[in-house]
């Protein structure tokens, strides 16, 4: 089984998510943030998933549905969506917050597999669990987490955290600070272990008061076989407004398009039945990653459109995300901006963020 | 006994062998049309916006891939318990059984699948037509006329009536007289093909006309007439809108380049009367910083490094660098290669055109339906291959090509 | 292409002829069992249970009330996109089609259908037996053996072991010997007519087998016996817990008696491995205050105003006033007026059974499997009509009885 | 299309709804309380149905699903599950609440049915909304109401209204109080209209502040073609734990339960794949109506049993209602009593409630 919580504070999306939850985000042009862990778990075997939503559930529900598109509107098991045990909004950075689980003990209990996944929902991948479950059983572990490696350039804190991994992939330690200029082993925020001992590690939570799952498991490094499995692939890992743009943009490279949407399995997510995307005479577009049911008559560089965008005659659009159903009228010209879902740039406006930092416009907005 | 007011009879059961290399492997209703479609969605749109649960696929040509498209039918909100898509094969009996005869003995060999429901009506129609149409519009105008069969008719031009079955009426659209294919014809109202029936009498004279060894089973030319002759209340329903027969290669091309046309006589872009599909799940198509596309459709899952000009694509077409595809088709998951020239072609589902190809080479400006150059589908070209305009290729083995 | 890891390929072909009147109508795999089941339902919960979501129901007899029963699968919660529930009826080419010799016919007629799937596994199961079993725990007995071939078996009386496929094992499980119905056995382990084959391998095999004129095209006479002297590595998966062929009138009726003891063998209240079905939309089941009920199962939809005893009433029963059902089996919408006496009967679905008759009446009380009565389905007593013990009645017209 | 909204305040059921919203409080031995609106609506062929409910909506989101049972899981239209404008606790004994509409005005804007037939949660019937609706069209009513006749025998305020028709149909009058001893015409909280004179009307009540749409239609008589439609067959009205206690005793009627579960259709409600009920050797029954999936081996009288419910050895139950999966211990005695969901009552408990004020125990209480 699988279980999809929320591990950040919502609020760092700022205006993306004033009127959703971080999963319900929508990302690389056709998708919700939450499309592609619930893939991955679908691709891999897991059909009990319970998504863990704070009170903006609206949208999520909305895009999810029963949960037909993947598979999941099953009788038994299937897609469960679970309450948080508190609004995100008075949520501190915690990675992985037992109290949400502890509200949702019942489920835990009434669930028949032996494993269980246990993810946030901010990271971007495209992994096959399967084999992450087979390095668990292999080493006789009793949690597994995952790493990928990086080179930090700074010694700031993460708050994702670092594992300390030995050769043979048990780990020995958990650091919050990076080694500068080397190979890091960043935390995933993904964790295996058999449902069960997750169902006493939440006793233990609560007993003790600290409800966050990373802590436990850092103190109990010498008690518990956990072992640290790692990921090689792409990894997009949204915490700010600025790595949320940056990740999107990083799909036009075809390497990482091609990884992140085929290498382990399809990315599934609510089918909107729109027609193709069509180009007019006079479109001119380079870069782009661009969804189904666009009309396209303006130029367009080096930016995402979702699903039904309409660029005008002599618009520009450049570095930038075009959310879903937004219209962009004739002559506009847009730079490092990103456009929340149905908005309109009425004729001739011009609009130019920042480079590192896109301007953003809310849902619905007529500018 | 479940009771539904109508229930839907598709006839999918045409070979649609003028459709060349494109049907050599499918059913003409599941050939792919408009950029991501396939020719039978638009008939099972059609029946899901007039409100139908239940719609039987009448099939015999290569029922499996057919059955495999159509699926549960959740693609097109037709998977419903108590009413649903079936595909519905030839019977075999104890003592055996055999293909349809003609579109009379298909509906005729599935009377007790119909009975099921004991409906009142029956909608008929066939599954190779691109048209948008609310098929409950045309139940309100049966009743009303308290008509025993209604026929859905379109104006035709003049001069191409005489391809048609012409509907002579009288001033209230009772229909008086039943041309088929007439040298001199008296009217310009060519019938669809879609029918709607009282289903107690059109039992009857299915009934009838399977005990008639001298009919060809056939509604157009045996059943239709036969109720004529026997005076029941049969009414012609004008349709107005695109309705286009894409049974040729050169409707099938005029009908894919017609959607893009600034204002399209038929827009797939319309919301009302949407059409659904059996969506591939694949991401959004990327276009390179090197590529051109213009004046195109393109769906999710292609790649483009390449040149792009009036053409439509199909899901997860790749065009590589170099590669200029002009005035062309490309069906689904067709790989061109870099450096390509493929000029007023069709290409056939998952063909691969290996690197500096040129298909459909030596086309003139003019256009001349002769010339279109059609690949079949799964062909694999090597490097360097160059096919002259207007050629059609089924198969290609080591360098030597049958040309169909 | 589409990659799974395994199908089912459900045989519910057979006519159940055994069954008698109560297969008349429908193929033995769609008969009502246990309160509000139908035998079909116990093998695709199987499916459903095991994690399987691509079974082909192969059948011939009656297909349609069979493919109206199953519908879309969303009973089983197999109406999933790339898998679901497909009955299978025996394929008309063109040059016509026949019914399916036998089991391995059956599969051997419909490789294109599970290669469509491209499976590393097959699983065969029948769908006419009752029980309980998770498939998947038997897939990974075959992989752990590196198996082509795995049969579930399960050991049977002694003195029963001449009427079954029994299998000569190893002391690891490999099978070294098929006996076909011997008669001096020399183990008890009985085949259950479940295999899980090697795709790829029982692919060859279905060729091989349909190239032989000579075969019966049967797994147990011809395709297994084949394997086993190729030195295929094959192997006996032993199942524990009941397993019931319910083929006989007998069987059929003890299978249902045995639900009602206190603690009974098959438990269908056992929330594990659940048997899901497709029910009918009916309300709570109402007890008047003069009925009594005692040691029965009742489902939804039944009205009880007289006194029902040891028996199984299926969904929208009637039992009317002063009417006494005891050690009997009523099916769906059975209706039995008031002042009936029903004794040791099995009446078949929605008979109206009028005032004051008595069925199987005379009966002893000692248990004797001849006297067991039987109603067809649709039969309509009217008042006072005696019908004795032992009987079968599959027609009744006019007050002429018709005994099978 | 069809919207089904909250109309009264649903404290009104005390603990039945102390962690469920009105719509899903169970009803029948079976069902929960909106499955009989949607079913009829569903069987009249309205399949754009809006449902509105309040923040605790949980357990109507567990029961509809994506609304499959009731054939409303569509891609286009199907089942809308619509926020209230504020919580229940808040909210008067109103008679239709326009601001719930005006919160979902966009949903039916967006709307494409000409009609729209409105109730309210709490009435219980079946009934054929196709006949209605011609009878809308035949008077060329703007309005249509619906009502039934009864004799009312005390001279209080009843808050659901009467209406005053003529004898062509044509609603000449409303008031709050009946003519004692004779046939008054009761409110059924149900009303046909366009969906765009809906629209103006919630536009009318915006500006004027008062969301009472019963107020609106009885200001308005003279202006509004309004006629009333009579529904003659069984009705339940819940607005008291006293009425659900004693409607769902109606119920052991048998022409009762045959009207109400046959007449213009059946009644849906989600599936719940239970075996059949098991009568032991000592069970004893009398006027009861009882779902799939119990076992009894006890006495039971005069009572419903839901679905999974056990009755041990020697208990004796009587005028009681007994919900889902609850357990009654051997020797148990319960008369009068209401026990909610997974109760477990344990050996030899005696439980009495008063003739017309039945006890109500708790979900998941064990005594």
């Amino acid at each position: 089984m699988g279980i999809i919580t929320t591990t950040k504070s919502e609020d760092i999306l700022k205006e993306l998510t004033q009127h959703r939850c971080m999963s319900s985000v929508p990302f690389g042009g056709r998708y919700r943030m939450i499309d592609f862990t619930l893939s991955n778990m679908v691709n891999s075997g897991i059909h009990n998933i319970g998504v863990i939503t704070s009170h903006k559930y609206r949208s999520l529900m909305d895009h999810l549905g029963a949960g037909k598109e993947w598979g999941l509107d099953r009788k038994s098991e299937g897609l469960m969506i679970l309450p948080s045990a508190s609004p995100s909004i008075f949520k501190k950075n915690i990675r992985f917050d037992l109290k949400d689980l502890y509200e949702n003990y019942e489920y835990l209990e009434k669930s028949r597999q032996k494993y269980l996944l246990l993810t946030g929902n901010n990271m971007i991948c495209n992994i096959n669990y399967k084999d992450a479950l087979q390095f668990h059983l292999k080493n006789n572990a009793q949690v597994t987490v995952f790493y990928k490696e990086e080179i930090c350039h700074e010694k700031t804190i993460n708050e994702l955290g670092f594992w300390d991994v030995e050769a043979d992939g048990r780990v020995t330690g958990f650091h919050l600070t990076p080694s500068v200029g080397e190979k890091n082993k960043v935390s995933l925020e993904m964790i295996i272990m058999e449902r069960e001992l997750l169902m006493d590690m939440i006793q233990v939570a609560h007993a003790m008061g600290n409800w966050d799952l990373a802590d436990i498991l850092a103190a109990n490094l010498n008690d518990l076989r956990i072992y640290a499995y790692q990921f090689k692939g792409y990894l997009a890992k949204i915490n700010s407004v600025e790595s949320y743009y940056k990740c999107n943009m990083e799909l036009l490279d075809p390497d990482v398009w091609y990884e992140l949407f085929f290498k382990n399995g399809p990315i599934y997510t609510k089918i909107k039945d729109g027609p193709p995307t069509k180009y007019a005479d006079d479109a001119k577009t380079a870069k782009v990653l661009v969804g189904t049911g666009c009309k396209i008559m303006g130029n367009v560089e080096n930016s995402i459109l979702f699903r039904g965008v309409t660029i005008g005659r002599g618009a520009s659009v450049k570095n930038s995300i075009i959310m879903q159903k937004t219209e962009i009228e004739e002559n506009v010209v847009l730079e490092n901006v990103i456009l929340d879902k149905e908005v309109r740039i009425r004729k001739g406006t011009i609009l130019k963020g920042g480079q590192d930092s896109p301007i953003v416009i809310a849902k619905k907005s007529v500018i | 006994m479940l009771l539904k007011e109508w229930v839907a009879m598709l006839l999918a059961g045409g070979q649609g062998s003028r459709l060349g290399c494109l049907t050599k492997r499918i059913a003409k209703p599941a050939v792919s049309f408009g950029g991501k479609y396939r020719i039978i969605d638009f008939s099972l749109s059609n029946c899901n916006n007039s409100g139908i649960d239940t719609v039987g696929v009448l099939t015999q040509y290569k029922p499996l891939l057919l059955n495999s498209y159509i699926g549960i039918g959740s693609a097109w909100d037709l998977d419903i318990e108590g009413g649903g898509v079936f595909v519905l094969p030839p019977y075999v009996g104890e003592k055996g059984g055999q293909w349809y005869k003609g579109t009379a003995h298909a509906i005729g060999q599935n009377i007790d699948f119909i009975d099921q429901y004991n409906p009142q009506y029956v909608l008929v129609i066939s599954g190779d037509h691109i048209y948008k149409m609310d098929y409950s519009v045309m139940l309100e105008f049966h009743k009303n006329n308290q008509a025993d069969v209604t026929i859905a008719a379109i104006q035709v031009p003049w001069e191409e009536a005489c391809r048609f079955g012409i509907l002579n009426t009288d001033e209230n659209g009772r229909i008086e007289e039943f041309d088929e294919k007439p040298k001199n014809p008296r009217s310009n109202l060519a019938s669809m093909g879609i029918y709607i029936f009282n289903w107690p009498v059109l039992k009857e004279y299915l009934i009838q006309d399977s005990q008639d060894p001298e009919s060809a089973n056939d509604f157009g030319k045996n059943v239709l007439p036969k109720m004529l002759k026997d005076g029941l209340r049969m009414f012609a329903y004008r349709f107005q809108g695109y309705w286009k027969d894409v049974g040729t290669i050169e409707s099938y091309y005029t009908a894919n380049m017609d959607l893009l046309a600034d204002n399209p006589e038929f827009d797939i872009f319309d919301e009302n009367l949407k059409v659904f599909s059996k969506s591939p799940i694949l991401p959004p198509h990327f276009i390179a910083a090197e590529a051109k596309v213009k004046n195109s459709l393109v769906p999710d899952g292609c790649v483009i490094f390449g040149e792009v000009e009036h053409s439509v694509l199909f899901p997860g077409v790749y065009v590589g660098p170099g590669a200029v595809i002009k005035d062309s088709i490309l069906l689904p998951d067709v790989r061109v290669e870099g450096g390509c020239l493929v000029n007023r072609a069709i290409i056939g589902e998952s063909s691969v055109i290996g690197p500096e190809c040129q298909i459909g080479y030596g086309c003139n400006e003019t256009f001349n339906p002769a010339e279109i150059t059609v690949i079949g589908d799964y062909i694999n070209f090597p490097k360097g291959v160059v096919i002259e305009k207007g050629s059609s290729i089924s198969e290609w083995q080591d360098g030597e090509l049958k040309i169909s």
